[in-house]
């Protein structure tokens, strides 16, 4: 149960901080509904949010094995 | 039965309270995106402004929420 | 007494969200004290995050209604 | 009497801990007005903007809070 | 046994927790410095940057938190 | 015990602040390393921010004080 509270809490940060920075990279001045050119924006910039997610977590890792490694 | 009623009435402020929470987050979004200079009263244009900023902000949680929903039920993330 | 705290509660977030803003647009460089043009700029300032304010919960709320309503 | 002491001790350090919060706070702010590129002294030009800014953001805090606390009063605020 | 089991999984799944609040930091910081646009896909010069960018982030950190304990244990700090 | 452990969480701040202005300040593009550039920019960044919050601490208190008296 810890294990799933703690994944929920993950992906809501993950859904609040991409919301967050995608809205702004894609809504200039917004306008009465999400044109067709936002919409397309707001998936690529999602996944590619994510893709830098993965990036980064892959990265980490590696580096913390290496200092461990390290020690 | 009092003890319900208190509880309820909990309730209903912790939702206050969120709500309020939001508010403050879209304020701070909107204002950055619909105000350059403030002037001596809010018009129009800035008005509409900030009432389609919190509408867009919506819609903006909404399309990722369900997308990402989605992709996790096909197991696309890791 | 929950009704007050948390009154209490929104205030202060108002006010801190508020001067932070309205320094930053206000106040280029610091100088000896607030001259008159920076402080007609804060008040005015402040009255228009009120404003902005009250026009994001109106259209919230509305949001939130339509929302129900849907369901 | 060694409880009251105690109690005085963490009343102090709480103060401290506020006073620190506030001293991120505003170095945070102030670092971004004042200071462009980083230079091998902390020059008398930035320092005194540090100051002024630290007092100018004390000043606007309270006209702020002030003018907030009027306009409750009378009501202004819904 | 079973109590030891249990700190034990509850101690791993901290380590997780914490794992992802730096991934969540990093990410922030590193999408602003390097995506421009969003694109139809990740390319190579934007992962290496990224990648490189957790790097550097970390030997920032190292260096800054090495040289701070030497100065505190040098006296330098009030 | 409480004072130390206010004392670290202090440092932990200012070690987070510190870190996230000077990596946004001195690190343009990332590369493979760390470059000599980098390496000085951030030694001198750290040493004006502290510098910066020493001057920021001394003139809060001394305007805390400056109001007491005023009272």
């Amino acid at each position: 149960q810890v294990k799933v509270q703690i994944a929920v809490a993950n992906a809501q940060e993950l859904l609040q901080r991409m919301t967050d920075k995608c809205f702004k990279k894609c809504i200039g001045k917004p306008g009465s509904s999400l044109d067709n050119a936002e919409q397309k924006c707001i998936a690529m910039c999602m996944d590619r949010y994510m893709d830098a997610w993965n990036t980064v977590s892959r990265a980490y890792n590696s580096r913390l094995q290496k200092e461990r490694n390290r020690v | 039965a009092e003890a319900a009623e208190l509880q309820r009435m909990v309730a209903v402020e912790q939702q206050k309270a969120q709500f309020h929470a939001q508010v403050h987050t879209f304020t701070d979004v909107c204002w950055d995106k619909c105000i350059d200079k403030p002037s001596s009263k809010l018009d129009s244009r800035a008005e509409t402004c900030l009432v389609n900023c919190v509408e867009r902000f919506i819609d903006t949680t909404l399309t990722i929420t369900n997308r990402f929903t989605t992709l996790v039920q096909k197991g696309g993330m890791h």
